[in-house]
């Protein structure tokens, strides 16, 4: 049971996370707060790759040892004698998609908060049952 | 050397041509749209190309940086990829050389963007058609998604409100999409299309790849529009400049199905999604009700370019139906139709364009016979696209829906063999309203025409009222002739070409 | 309405929420995601990527490597959706100076709604 | 990977969604979002993700903040839910 | 929302507000300095082209935010920003185009004609990509920003209220 807890319990947050923010897209009346609640669940979805990325006792995905100069001995012998255990770093492979992600999120908002401006300029409200009654 | 990089060419042009014309155009107006219309003409060329080469050699994939699939992103072009990259290269190269005048009256002064933004939305279709990435898909999907998100906002009134809309459900849908990959990812570890399909048999019985697929289902279900999730599309293509409209109608929401195809027969393997899951009789009978509420809707409707909208829903269906019919017949019924509807729903929309060009509305009731006879050709063409939609023989759109009942029959669905039948019924009555105003109904006098509208300019003397220039005639006219072709050659289309995308175990 | 949708939303979470607990472990060194070589044969990536990546671009940082090297093209598809982002507020927002000067001019007397006359003509 | 520092930041970014969509002055959701992307910034960094960490705590924290300000700005502050 | 001392708009026009102004324009070098390093230290410490790029537009928008639009223009001109952002993606694809020019698959930096062992190739290549992905994120971050805020022309416009 505590396994399953330790497994799982970022999971299940993210995913709590995931349908707050559906909630908000989906049920707020502001067009705002739709964009908040947007980028809330797309967060919740990168956060949930990262967990899913993470290995106990791994470190970050940077090789050790190589913070100071350029092509560290101990670095590339290292890795020339193929001496670095997968185990060791934390997947890096998600963490690669999320950035893309993250930048993909930052467009989104982007356009719609020019969307957003558009629609305040041309019907005076952000709201959106007082939209639907300006359109109409 | 060129038939390694075949895949990479039409995208890359695309994406080029995108960064140019911007660039070049803030330095001479005009030169955006000349590049644009270059990147398409040697785009063009170079589909047609890859689909013969294709056709004839087999599969081509290229390896991004050199490395090996599932370490690095592959590109594939097969049969299929290369179909749809040919059907979207040529349906937007017509409407492009069509869209600029429409641009000059619609978008006046902002035709340096839209020119960019029209290159990225087809360097993000053709992406993802010819990707072997399942994440590099979601790249291309967001980048053709922001492209139709600024292209819908670039219209009436209320055309942004429409556009904000999309964004929010296609945002949803791309999470949707995000979340279900990572799933397959966790069950996987891999985001190749081909070593997961590779994979994924051994985990098949896992709640996580169950789950995962409906998430990636319900995600492209939304940019597809299939039924219950096509609540952005009527507004959307509404209010939408006529270019826009002519650029997203007739291919963005086939894209979404193209995926949808992809994913179904490709990664997971046709007997998974039909037998060991029921998901495609769900979609088939999703697709059903589509198609009925798309037609009884658009008989509803008054403005023209918003029953076509409706219509295009009801095309999606058929789409769909012939995936979830999950047979060789069905399918190519489904590839067929994606191709004849872009054609279709490409001319349509050019006409609605012309006659919001000319007659400043593309209003129903207030067709009559003058405008057949002012507009001969464009009138002309618009016959042939509504006899196609509604099935006629010679036209493409009968081979489809003929293929599309074969396909029923031998899956012994006979509701859907009638739900087809009855919504080609429906098809008829919506269009024949049309063209029973443009053939039967006397001239309006120049009150009645006006209608009770109110608009600022509804001047409708100030509208020329005559045929539209050659340069938005002759694209209208090609893709009318286009139809006509089609169907006359698609015996040869079906068997050349169509024929070898059904996959194994289908 | 707003209850329905509410409920729904609690089924999908419900819904999630037992699709998540089915999966294997976080951080579970059996996962397909960390295994060395998948079920089918074929090399895992993340396995490969830490490595190979200092031998193969010289490089500590894996995510850079992998952003720029193994997995540039989907970077490079990043950067055009920044790039499609800034487009698009260009088309959305930004017109030519004239015509705005114009237009500017004309609504200066009018009321806040008739802005955008110029765009609510075509319908 | 440290599980309880993970917990008690998950516990904080619920509630900072939560309240991020309650308030009714659009600026302070605005603030409490940035407050929200920086709290996923942190827990980026606690699971090992640097990366995501540092890129999130630029652009969630900084870049979507502005733009979000500028839009609130543009239009109007007072939102009824 | 409030405007300015004596009716200027805070966002677009000149905004005098001394303490402001100065503490911002002291940041911002630095700033723009750390940015630098994120781009270029990318390979060896977590960073790398967008992170830099975004932190070199925030300076950016630093200096719009505390001295107002018109008065950042000395710093980082509006019209730079749509082709600054074609010209950092064009880095990008130009420099996967030579590689296939080159005869090898696109993006493939081993290809590039830089004279240095392989992955010291990949290495420069990965470095040139960067600067490319920083240059257009800065610039349309930045393009982003303005047209959010509008155009100067507007300025005192009825209808941006």
């Amino acid at each position: 049971m505590l396994d399953f807890f330790l497994g799982h319990y970022a999971y299940l947050f993210l995913v709590a996370l995931f349908v707050v923010g559906l909630y908000g897209v989906v049920t707020k009346r502001n067009l705002v707060k739709k964009l908040i609640g947007l980028n809330i669940f797309q967060s919740a979805i990168i956060l949930i790759y990262v967990a899913g990325a993470s290995k106990w006792n791994a470190t970050v995905p940077i090789l050790e040892g190589s913070g100071a100069s350029y092509g560290d001995a101990g670095v590339a012998q290292e890795a020339a004698h193929g001496a670095i255990e997968a185990a060791h770093y934390i997947n890096p492979l998600p963490h690669t998609l999320m950035l893309t992600a993250i930048v993909v999120g930052v467009a989104t908002t982007g356009v719609a908060l020019a969307l957003l401006i558009t629609i305040h300029r041309r019907y005076g409200t952000l709201d959106e049952s007082e939209l639907l009654e300006r359109m109409s | 050397m060129i038939d390694q990089n075949l895949p990479v060419l039409v995208p890359v042009l695309f994406l080029l041509a995108a960064l140019l014309a911007p660039l070049l155009g803030q330095w001479r107006r005009g030169l955006s749209y000349l590049v644009a219309l270059l990147a398409s003409l040697v785009n063009t060329a170079v589909a047609l190309y890859s689909l013969y080469y294709v056709v004839v050699n087999g599969i081509v994939r290229h390896k991004f940086g050199g490395w090996v699939p599932p370490i690095g992103i592959e590109y594939v072009l097969d049969p299929l990829a290369a179909f749809m990259i040919a059907v979207v290269t040529v349906v937007s190269l017509v409407v492009l050389v069509h869209s600029r005048q429409v641009v000059k009256v619609e978008l006046a002064g902002r035709d340096v963007p839209f020119y960019g933004v029209v290159m990225l939305l087809l360097a993000g279709f053709c992406g993802i058609v010819v990707t072997g990435d399942l994440f590099n898909l979601y790249v291309f999907l967001e980048i053709s998604s922001l492209a139709t998100y600024a292209l819908i906002a670039a219209g009436e009134k209320p055309a942004p409100v429409a556009a904000f809309r999309y964004l929010i459900m296609g945002t949803i849908g791309a999470s949707f999409y995000l979340f279900g990959l990572w799933f397959i990812y966790n069950m996987t570890g891999s985001l190749n299309m081909a070593d997961i399909a590779a994979i994924l048999p051994g985990v098949y019985g896992e709640t996580g790849v169950i789950i995962g697929l409906l998430l990636m289902v319900v995600g492209i279900g939304i940019k597809m529009a299939l039924f219950p999730l096509h609540g952005w599309l009527p507004d959307a293509y509404t209010y939408a400049s006529s270019a826009s409209t002519a650029f997203i109608a007739p291919i963005g929401t086939k894209i979404g199905a193209y995926v949808l195809i992809r994913i179904l027969l490709y990664v997971f393997e046709p007997g998974y999604f039909s037998s060991q899951i029921p998901l495609a009789d769900v979609i088939m009978w999703l697709a059903a009700a589509g198609i009925l509420y798309g037609s009884v809707m658009a008989i509803a409707q008054k403005e023209l370019k918003r029953m076509l909208a409706y219509s295009s829903i009801a095309q999606v269906g058929y789409i769909g139906l012939g995936l979830g019919l999950a047979n060789p017949l069905g399918l190519i019924g489904a590839v067929l139709h994606v191709l004849n509807h872009a054609f279709m729903k490409a001319c349509l929309f050019l006409v609605a364009g012309n006659l919001r060009v000319t007659i400043g509305h593309s209003d129903i009731s207030r067709f009559d016979a003058a405008l057949r006879r002012k507009m001969p050709w464009t009138m002309a063409a618009f016959t042939v696209g509504a006899l196609s939609m509604i099935g006629i023989p010679p036209t493409a759109g009968f081979f489809s829906k003929w293929y599309l009942v074969l396909g029923g029959i031998d899956r012994g669905a006979w509701i859907m063999v009638v739900v087809i039948l009855v919504s080609s019924l429906l098809n008829a009555v919506y269009f024949f309203r049309v063209l029973e105003n443009t053939y039967f109904r006397p001239a309006l006098s120049m009150d009645e025409a006006m209608g009770d509208y109110d608009h600022p300019d509804a001047d409708i003397e100030s509208f020329p009222r005559e045929e539209v220039a050659p340069s938005m005639l002759v694209p209208t006219l090609v893709l009318g002739t286009g139809i006509v072709l089609l169907g006359i050659f698609n015996a040869f289309i079906v068997s050349a070409v169509i024929r070898l995308m059904v996959p194994a175990g289908l | 309405m707003k209850r329905f949708v509410l409920l729904v939303l609690i089924a999908f979470g419900a819904l999630m929420f037992y699709g998540v607990s089915t999966l294997p472990d976080r951080a579970d060194p059996r996962a397909p995601a960390n295994l060395e070589e998948s079920a089918a044969g074929s090399p895992v990536a993340q396995d490969y990527y830490i490595r190979h990546a200092y031998e193969d671009a010289h490089t500590p940082n894996m995510v850079t490597v992998i952003l720029a090297d193994y997995r540039a093209y989907d970077t490079l598809g990043e950067t055009m959706v920044i790039f499609a982002a800034g487009l698009a507020c260009f088309l959305i927002l930004r017109r030519r100076r004239q015509e705005d000067l114009e237009e500017w001019e004309e609504s200066e007397g009018l009321e806040e709604s008739e802005e955008s006359k110029e765009d609510g003509t075509r319908s | 990977m440290h599980w309880e520092f993970e917990l008690v930041i998950l516990v904080f970014l619920l509630a900072a969604a939560i309240v991020a969509l309650r308030s009714k002055d659009l600026l302070a959701a605005v603030v409490t979002l940035s407050v929200y992307s920086f709290m996923a910034a942190l827990i980026c960094a606690v699971m090992g993700a640097v990366d995501v960490g540092f890129t999130e705590a630029v652009v969630g924290a900084g870049i979507t903040g502005v733009l979000f300000i500028v839009a609130i700005y543009q239009t109007e502050r007072k939102s009824v839910d | 929302m409030e405007r300015g001392r004596e009716g200027i708009d805070p966002m677009r026009g000149y905004y005098d507000d001394r303490i402001v102004a100065l503490s911002s324009r002291l940041v911002v070098p630095f700033i723009q300095l750390f940015a630098l390093y994120v781009v270029f230290h990318g390979h060896y410490s977590p960073g790398g082209g967008f992170q830099g790029g975004a932190m070199l537009a925030a300076s950016f928008l630093l200096i719009r935010l505390s001295v107002g639009s018109d008065g950042a223009q000395l710093q980082f001109r509006k019209g730079w920003g749509t082709p600054g952002s074609s010209i950092g993606t064009l880095i990008y694809l130009v420099t996967g185009l030579s590689t296939l020019l080159l005869g090898g698959y696109f993006l493939d930096y081993s290809q590039l004609p830089l004279g240095m062992g392989e992955s010291e190739t990949r290495s420069m290549g990965i470095l040139i990509v960067e600067i490319g992905v920083a240059v257009a994120v800065a610039c349309t971050l930045t393009a982003i920003y303005d047209d959010l805020v509008g155009e100067e022309g507007r300025r005192g416009s009825p209808h941006d209220a």
